[in-house]
């Protein structure tokens, strides 16, 4: 059997015991150790994966198979993964024991639901990240909606309902006008070969013949999906939301891997299909991941609530994300980081998640204005906590940094008719703001004089513990990731390159060979000076020639063609 | 030793960092803490001196120690690697070494602190981020120093983390960091955009080959990049507009206010101004705004100085002003003087504010010069070793202060007397500050031992309200410290304030001259002569000191002269009368007629209130740019609560809204539905009608 | 003389006059409310569309559309029934035809 | 007509006619006084579906030109979840002894009666829509339509004894009629402007026609054929003709409001691909503009209306509008333009045809799930009796949240890949605005779907609801579920069933024009 196909079914295959009518499932104990189990074989599982991955070749689709499914639409299961893709289904992997680690006394009724839900959300995370059928990503994309509704609105907080039912409606709004641009992208196909299909590298090929207004089409359609699911500003306000309702774990799913399915459905569709677009309107969604940036770093700065706090940094943080993605800088810098911030984020804000989930089972309370002074208490709690947040600021040294200054200088060194460096200086404000929110936070709970909540433990008690050996075990993980992240992120960087070129490679074609007239005109004087300099060379001159090659070996037309033709 | 020990030396800080954090794990553990991270940074002193000859030699490639490579995206590399020249070594015995004297005070000072385990392992800490920083072979690596060092600064100041104060001013002086920290990165951005790499040699040889080459015309990312890292530079050098956290931070233990806020860490900006020279003179603006924001720094952090009652407030704007030279040193090319006088500031104010931490330990934390008095019996040794940092600070004649100052003077009056104004009325600001220096200074070190014995005991018991300090025993009296290991360490530092200067000015000039802090001579950019006012300040600072200050002194032998003396002595005999001076002063209005004093102060109450309180800026930047900011913070909250998620709820009522306009079509009654469709198909077969036809 | 007015009757005159019958049973269905008369607005209209069917089957001299007629009265003689039992069963329940007092369901 | 052919032609209706025989033995069996007898019919009833489908299947295998094509697969559909509906039904008939109303009990009453004919209408219906399937001749159109129709009107008279189901009964029936007589005018301008009601016929006359008329049809034509669409819109439940559908589907049992969402919507889906077929694809503009505004106009009125209900039975009334809606669009994009080789997408009568299957599994589903359901001795029908039904039935509640999840077209549940199929036939056919629109629409659905869900499995349960007990209910239920399930994960074997049912059309786009298309295509279907 395949091993992503394994690796893709094991987690739902593993919950359905949970749903049968077994005695020994209605202790919390063994549910919760099934739930272990399972998800860490799934992590070996994705180990192994990722170590018969050839990484001298991460561009390449790996592990390609497919499992037939409506053939006479031109469906079918088909996976495989390209670095991108690896690094995103470890992620997945990895939080996921760490969760259910974190959940054993979090959650207190209706147990095997909630660890049912969790471990099928696990399927439907991997299985957008090994999609290479896009109704197949969809399918994924769609269904995680599912699980997650379900673990808000049944174990999330007081208001969990409105916001479950935000969640659902806010992003599958949004994915059905991606599932339409989708769809046309697929009849494009048709028009141009006569055959449906899905597959993705068949699409692309389709989609470089659409002209600039199908493109913008498409790229919105996708967008209203996709930024939503990021949640690019101003259609980010379900997150806080639904970050406040959710249940710790589902906190930690959202924040880690959910959100990165929008960027990475930008990465891996809206660039590639509509380059035309992106290049005319990455200013836009440049300025609204801009205005995300700064915005909600100032809305996060007047929270009361830690976990709303988390949730707006979130949003601020993907900013950069988004700002990098669309950077199309020549060395693919942005981009590239933007995958590793992915990464980065998934742990970091994923770990801040798990703190402040640590927290509120011991006070029941979120309220900042309710507890000062923790690290004088818990203060392997606050040690942890003040580790996540300054990996979370962006420390150089810690994963943050990583991701954040290579988005930077992506957006940075972006051609100027598709970003620039504006926006760069403008996002990094971003940098000083996220210091002061999450000082902010620092100061008043875990500095400051002791003042400690009532507390309430699990069993009816009043003491207050420190974090507990499986507590840190949970969070140990994640500070080890972000350390090792930090210091060592070449190798990482090293594999995304070659996929993220190939993903890029046609847009930063359009932008680096087909300048408006009117941007030569419009660059101001001093930037002219700077391009004409010297010792600008290897930076700044549009990498014509690669950009060439690249967009060939990308698209290979009629290679792909056949391919299809042949299936 | 073979060179390849040098890059073990931010790891082994590293290592005792872990360590002592391994120790806060157990009270029994704590106490391995301090002994554990004074050998990690004394063994890296150990290697400075061991491969100071061979790094010495080092030529080319060789300079540059690759560990590994850290991040790297096409052409954006960046090297774990090391950047080895003289500079370095430098700053790594600085660093190393006045560190291991501190961290060996720290031992004594900070005894019995609870977070004894935590205090030692932010400091190991933070010498593997400076090391890290001055070892960098490329700016992102000198980035990694430099929030590093801004991280454990915070740490380190919100040591006390259950004092407010303590911790606003943490928070204070990482997000006014982090402000530079923009600008520095910005730099290192736009560094790259120009240069095409972010390696230190790669850029300041490219740079170097530009100011070689007479055809060459400055482009806009050459003037932009030196005043987006001057940025960088004011906010970790806490130079105006970005001073501001600098005193506060003096909320830390004492020592860290030593290590951290005065001999290492706030230097970094001119470290880095020094390092990148070439950079900056590539924009004809960039220098003489470093040097006017020093110089200007330098005398307002000094009139502020002059009204502070808090020991330590004063050290720490006496370490705003002392910075400011030093800017204005690297600002007028002076290279060496800038890193002469961080070099003998380090010793010299960390051993002010190691000595103030002795009084304020024997204190019981009083900081106020107003409860003490005459100490001098009380804590004799304490006394005379205050004395010497004292008299180096203040520039008396043959001490370390005085020749690293007078050097910085000297080369500005220089640049000035080339016919550049700011300059000379820089050189003449400095001077005024020399006075104020050396007045504030001995207004402390009267008030506090001389006169009248009087003392009030603070209110903590140890530091932080910790109960664990009473081991002491006598906490109702002065007393003088031990030798070891605290005053051991400050006789050497006081060694090091009495006769830094005399030793080590020789070596300190070969060392910049062979460094990348090297000036650049300008040739033939005569093309811009005419047309750009900032080019004669370069050119002509250049010409003065292009080759190394001693030449450069040789230089301005030639030309300038000033009371009929070379520049340089002429300076030399200026301020040190003008230190002697100051001192008079303060030994007059602070120990001899201190009812005079206070009458002129309540004459001049207003100019007194003023400075006392700092000229208001921190209510100025809490009125004009926090509480808007925070103003700005709820109104988007509000926005988008109400704004955004109510246009969301909005749209997403419309269906209902829809639903809610038609449903009266769903009466119930018969007639009405029979109604409706009649009209609908009245309707559709009129459009078909009207269409077809 | 028959003739002669069966000549001058065109096919639009049986058109409209099927037209006008269905267009009476529409209105009539709109504006009576008993339940009888409502049903029989029906029927009439089903005669209007037979005019036109008859008239039709004439024009296209086959005939279809007579037989298609037959099977309309078959149709709306079925319908009759089950309106009779209908109206049978709603007047045993509310003892009034008005088609009105059937107006619960609604929204 | 040659003898040949007429023995031909009810060779083909063999599974009527059984239909028929099955149909009057239960009538006659549900007169007897015996219960035994009368308890047999459903059995009977059942037997007759199963065999008729057999039949289908047989003559699909072997006589492909006779049955090939739209007409088989339709017949076999409805069979087949005629079945289902045959579970679903189970208990309407003898609800009666199980309520305690005293008005009823003093008076004669015939639903007391009713349980054999209660059955052989259900057969009758569905025959009319087997015969509506194989019509190739507007008589026979009009006259399977109506025998669809007329058995629903008595079925919901009897299935309650209560006010609504007389009250959704006349509704019913009185519009029901008038809308008969709207596409009976319908029929009869064609027939006018064609001279002929036999669909091979008027075809190649209307070719002929536009051929004359430089690609424009006649007048009257054109508002036959707008009158026939309208009128038969009243069986799809399609604007104008909705009205009736939210109080009938409330007011009659919830079984047979089960029975109402599939079974008449199939016969004016199959009836509508009939008429349009006459004419071709490209449809005419005008046609084409009108079916487009009802497209856009039914599901987005649907959907409103949906969202403001608090009875679930009328929620998935409104939502029966919205998907008839949906159905349009695939009768606008009509066989496929340019289909590509390789795949089915892009037929949009084949979509219609998936869609109709995954629509009425959906919805049979959640209408068995609120059948199997009573509070307070009444039925089971607001969104407070369906709250917390995870609580006390999981079972209930999971199929309640796979078919609302398939309604809404959430992959890979069936009426996700019904969505494919309709989108992907509207944009080869060149519909992108509808395509937004009905996405758009699918969205607004989900938030009554959701709240379906949502009631289901986060509210609490309320105390007045207790199961209904009828067994057959739970495993219609289980049945349509499961198959919702199954079909979206292994559909293609349906999606190609689809194709097939319109492969003639298929075969002959590359070569003939669109409206002699049509016309091989129904010729294949009535030889």
């Amino acid at each position: 059997m395949n091993l992503l196909l394994l690796l893709t079914i094991f987690p739902i295959l593993s919950a359905l015991p949970l749903m049968l009518p077994i005695k020994a499932f209605d202790c919390r104990k063994t549910v919760w150790s099934y739930a272990l189990l399972s998800t860490l074989v799934t992590f070996v599982f994705s180990l192994v994966a990722a170590f018969k991955f050839d990484f001298a070749n991460s561009g390449q689709m790996q592990f390609v198979d497919s499992v037939r499914w409506v053939e006479s639409f031109g469906l079918t299961f088909g996976f495989g993964i390209d670095s991108i893709s690896l690094w995103l289904v470890l992620l997945t992997t990895f939080l996921m024991p760490i969760i259910i680690l974190g959940s054993l006394t979090a959650v207190n009724m209706r147990i095997r639901e909630f660890y049912f839900w969790l471990i099928v959300l696990e399927t439907f995370m991997i299985g957008t990240f090994v999609a290479t059928d896009i109704i197949f990503f969809y399918v994924c994309f769609e269904l995680t909606l599912v699980p997650l509704y379900i673990l808000i609105g049944v174990f999330g907080s007081d208001n969990r309902l409105r916001a479950a039912k935000i969640f659902f409606l806010y992003t599958f709004t949004g994915s059905m006008l991606t599932f339409a641009g989708v769809m046309y992208v697929a009849y494009i196909n048709v028009v141009n070969t006569g055959i449906w299909s899905f597959d993705i590298q068949t699409l692309y090929v389709a989609a470089a013949t659409m002209s600039g207004t199908e493109q913008a089409w498409v790229l919105g359609a996708l967008l209203a999906g996709f930024a939503v699911k990021v949640p690019l500003f101003p259609v980010h306000t379900w997150l806080p939301l639904a970050h406040t309702e959710a249940p710790t774990a589902g906190s930690v799913i959202l924040a880690g891997v959910l959100l990165k399915l929008g960027t990475y459905g930008l990465l891996r569709f809206a660039l590639p299909m509509c380059p035309e677009a992106v290049v005319e309107y990455a200013w836009l969604i440049g300025v609204f991941a801009v205005l995300g940036v700064l915005v909600t770093a100032l809305i996060c700065w007047v929270q009361t609530d830690v976990k709303k706090l988390i949730a707006y940094s979130s949003v601020s943080h993907l900013g950069f994300c988004v700002l990098g993605l669309f950077a199309l800088d020549a060395d693919d810098t942005g981009a590239v980081g933007s995958v590793m911030y992915m990464i980065n984020h998934g742990l970091s804000t994923g770990a801040l998640f798990l703190c402040v989930g640590m927290i509120y089972e011991r006070f029941h309370t979120r309220d900042m204005a309710k507890m000062s002074g923790l690290g004088r208490v818990i203060p392997v709690w606050a040690t942890f906590t003040v580790f996540f947040v300054l990996a979370s600021v962006g420390l150089p040294g810690l994963n943050g940094f990583v991701g954040e200054v290579l988005t930077l200088i992506g957006a940075f060194l972006s051609p100027t008719q598709v970003l620039g460096y504006e926006y760069a200086a403008f996002a990094g404000i971003g940098m000083i703001l996220a210091a002061i929110y999450l000082l902010y936070m620092v100061g008043k709970v875990i500095f400051g004089p002791v003042l400690v909540p009532e507390v309430h433990t699990d069993d009816g008690g009043h003491e207050l513990k420190d974090l507990n050996t499986r507590e840190i075990a949970t969070l140990l993980p994640l500070a080890a990731g972000c350390l090792i992240l930090g210091m060592l992120p070449n190798g990482m960087l090293v594999s995304l390159k070659a996929p993220v070129s190939q993903l890029t490679a046609p847009a930063r074609f359009v932008a680096n060979t087909n300048p408006l007239d009117t941007d030569t005109a419009s660059i101001e004087p001093g930037l002219r000076l700077v391009l004409d300099a010297p010792g600008s060379a290897p930076g700044l001159t549009p990498d014509i020639s690669s950009g060439i090659d690249l967009a060939i070996n990308q698209s290979t037309p009629t290679e792909t063609a056949d391919r299809a033709a042949e299936r | 030793m073979p060179i390849e020990l040098i890059k073990l030396i931010p790891w082994i800080p590293l290592l005792g960092a872990a360590l002592c954090g391994i120790c806060c794990m157990k009270p029994a553990w704590r106490k391995a803490a301090g002994p554990i991270s004074v050998l990690s940074i004394f063994i890296p002193f150990l290697i400075t001196c061991g491969v100071y000859s061979a790094a010495s030699g080092l030529q080319g490639d060789d300079k540059i120690q690759t560990i590994y490579q850290w991040m790297g995206v096409g052409n954006f590399t960046v090297n774990m690697g090391y950047y080895v020249d003289s500079l370095t070594m430098v700053m790594l015995f600085v660093i190393t070494g006045i560190g291991s004297l501190i961290a060996t005070y720290a031992m004594g000072y900070m005894k019995g602190e609870r977070g004894y385990a935590r205090f030692f392992m932010g400091v190991s800490l933070f010498i593997f981020a400076m090391t890290t920083l001055v070892m960098a072979d490329n700016l992102v690596l000198i980035y990694l120093g430099w929030e590093g060092v801004g991280l454990c600064s915070y740490l380190l100041i919100g040591y006390y983390y259950d004092k407010p104060e303590a911790v606003a001013a943490a928070k204070k002086a990482f997000i006014v960091n982090r402000i530079g920290d923009l600008g520095f990165a910005l730099g290192i951005f736009l560094t790259y955009k120009a240069y095409g790499s972010v390696s230190l040699h790669t850029v300041v040889d490219k740079a170097i080959e530009f100011l070689n080459d007479p055809n060459y015309t400055a482009t806009t990312a050459d003037l932009w990049i030196p005043f987006l890292l001057m940025l960088g530079a004011f906010g970790k050098s806490a130079q105006i507009p970005l001073y501001v956290w600098l005193p506060d931070a003096m909320a830390g233990p004492t020592p860290v206010s030593a290590l951290v806020h005065a001999a290492t860490m706030v230097t970094a900006g001119v470290y880095m101004i020094a390092r990148l020279i070439p950079v900056f003179q590539l924009s004809p603006y960039a220098l003489p705004t470093v040097a006017a924001v020093g110089g200007v720094t330098a005398l307002f952090a000094g009139t502020i100085a002059l009204c502070q009652y808090d020991l330590k407030k004063v050290f720490a704007y006496s370490t705003v002003s002392q910075l400011g030279y030093m800017f204005l040193g690297v600002g007028a090319l002076s290279t060496f003087g800038g890193i002469f006088h961080l070099f003998t500031h380090a010793f010299f104010k960390a051993l002010l504010f190691l000595t103030a931490g002795s009084v304020m330990h024997a204190l019981a934390g009083q900081l106020d010069l107003r409860a003490m008095s005459g100490l001098r019996h009380k804590m004799p040794v304490t006394c005379w070793l205050m004395f010497a940092g004292c008299l180096a600070l203040a520039g008396f004649p043959f001490t370390a202060g005085f020749f690293s100052k007078d050097t910085i003077l000297a080369e500005t009056l220089i640049v000035g007397m080339e016919g550049n104004g700011l300059f000379t009325l820089l050189a003449l600001i400095g001077l005024l500050t020399a006075f104020l220096t050396a007045f504030y200074t001995f207004r402390l070190w009267f008030r506090v031992f001389m006169g009248p014995e009087h003392f009030e005991m603070g209110d903590d018991h140890g530091h932080g309200g910790d109960d664990s300090h009473d081991d002491h025993g006598h906490a109702h009296e002065p007393h003088e410290m031990p030798w070891w290991p605290m005053n051991a360490p400050l006789a050497v530092l006081a060694f090091g304030a009495i006769f830094g200067g005399l030793i080590f000015s020789g070596w300190m000039s070969g060392s910049i001259e062979t460094s990348t802090a090297n000036p650049i001579a300008i040739h033939a950019v005569d093309t811009h002569a005419q047309t750009d006012p900032g080019y004669s300040i370069i050119q002509v600072a250049s010409d003065t000191s292009g080759h190394g200050s001693e030449a450069d002194a040789a230089h301005g032998d030639e030309h300038h002269t000033l009371m009929g003396m070379d520049v340089h002595t002429a300076m030399m005999l200026i301020s040190g009368f003008i230190a002697l001076l100051g001192i008079g002063c303060a030994a007059y209005f602070h120990w001899l007629n201190r009812p005079l004093t206070d009458e002129i102060a309540k004459k001049f109450g207003v100019v007194v209130e003023v400075l006392y309180n700092k000229y208001y800026v921190d209510e100025f930047y809490d009125a004009v740019i926090v509480k808007p900011l925070r103003m700005l913070g709820h109104g988007f909250f509000l926005f988008d609560q109400f704004v955004i998620n109510g246009l969301v709820i909005t749209v997403g009522y419309l269906p209902r809204l829809v639903g809610w306009s038609v449903q009266p079509t769903q009466s119930g009654k018969m007639q009405g539905y029979g109604l409706g469709m009649v009209l609908g198909v009245a309707v559709a077969a009129l459009l078909v009608f009207k269409w077809a036809f | 003389m028959p003739e002669t007015v069966m000549d001058s009757l065109t096919l639009s005159h049986f058109l409209m006059t099927g037209a006008v019958l269905f267009c009476l049973g529409l209105i009539g269905f709109i504006t009576r409310r008993n339940l009888i008369i409502m049903f029989l607005c029906t029927e009439m209209m089903f005669q209007g569309v037979a005019v036109s069917l008859v008239a039709f089957s004439r024009f296209h001299l086959n005939d279809t559309g007579q037989t298609f007629v037959i099977f309309v009265l078959t149709i709306a003689a079925a319908e009759a029934a089950l309106a009779l039992g209908l109206v049978v069963l709603l007047f045993r329940r509310k003892r009034t035809l008005d088609a009105l007092v059937w107006s619960q369901l609604s929204g | 007509m040659h003898k040949a052919e007429i023995i031909e032609k009810v060779a083909g209706l063999w599974p009527e006619v059984f239909m028929l025989i099955g149909a009057t033995v239960c009538l006659f069996i549900g007169l007897s006084k015996g219960k035994g007898p009368r308890r047999s019919t459903p059995w009977i009833a059942a037997v007759t579906l199963i065999i008729a489908a057999f039949m289908v299947g047989d003559n699909l295998g072997s006589e492909t030109n006779a049955l090939a094509g739209m007409a088989g697969y339709v017949k076999l559909a409805v069979a087949g979840i005629g079945l289902i509906l045959l579970m679903v039904t189970a208990g309407v008939p003898n609800r009666l002894r199980q309520t305690i109303d005293a008005e009823a009990a003093k008076e004669f009453e015939p639903g007391d009666i009713m349980t054999g004919e209660f059955y052989a209408f259900f057969l009758l219906s569905l025959t009319g829509v087997m015969l509506t399937a194989g019509a190739g001749d507007l008589v026979w159109l009009f006259l399977a339509l109506e025998l669809t129709s007329l058995p629903t009107y008595v079925m919901v008279a009897t299935s309650r004894d209560r006010v609504e189901a007389q009250e959704s009964a006349v509704k019913y029936f009185f519009l029901g009629a008038l809308s008969a007589a709207v596409f009976l005018y319908g029929f009869a301008l064609i027939y006018g402007a064609t001279g002929s009601t036999d669909f091979v016929e008027i075809t190649a006359i209307v070719q002929q026609q536009m051929a004359e008329g430089g690609g424009r049809l006649p007048g009257l034509l054109l508002m036959g054929l707008t009158l026939s669409v309208v009128g038969v819109c009243f069986k799809i439940a399609a604007v104008p003709m909705h009205f009736y559908t939210a109080d009938v589907y409330e007011g009659a049992a919830t079984p047979v409001t089960a029975f109402l969402a599939f079974v008449p919507k199939t016969a004016g889906a199959v009836a509508l691909i009939l008429l349009l077929s006459l004419v071709g694809w490209p449809l005419p503009i005008e046609i084409e503009s009108l079916i487009w505004i009802i497209a856009a106009v039914t599901m987005t009125l649907g959907n409103v209306l949906g969202l403001l209900q608090n009875n679930v039975k009328r929620v998935l009334a409104y939502s029966s509008i919205a998907h008839s809606g949906y159905i349009l669009v695939g009768l606008l994009a009509g066989p496929a333009v340019n289909e590509a080789a390789g795949g089915a997408l892009g037929n949009g009568i084949a979509a219609i045809l998936f869609y109709l299957v995954a629509y009425g599994l959906g919805t049979i589903a959640s209408f068995a799930v609120l059948g199997c359901l009573r509070a307070d001795d009444r039925e089971a029908q607001t969104y407070k009796h369906i709250s917390g039904l995870h609580k006390k039935h999981p079972f209930l509640a999971a199929v309640m949240l796979l078919s609302v999840l398939s309604l809404v077209g959430l992959p890979p549940l069936v009426g996700f890949l019904g969505k494919v199929y309709l989108i992907g036939s509207a944009f080869s056919a060149g519909f992108t605005m509808l395509v937004i629109v009905l996405v758009l629409n699918s969205a607004i659905s989900a938030a009554y779907y959701l709240r379906i869900a949502s009631a289901c499995y986060f509210g609490e349960p309320d105390d007045s609801v207790y199961s209904a007990g009828i067994f057959p209910r739970y495993a219609g239920a289980l049945v349509a579920a499961v198959l919702a399930v199954v079909l979206g994960i292994i559909g293609n074997g349906l999606v190609n069933a689809t194709r097939n049912a319109t492969s003639a059309t298929q075969t002959t786009a590359q070569t003939e024009s669109l409206p002699a298309q049509a016309a091989a295509n129904l010729r294949n279907i009535n030889q």
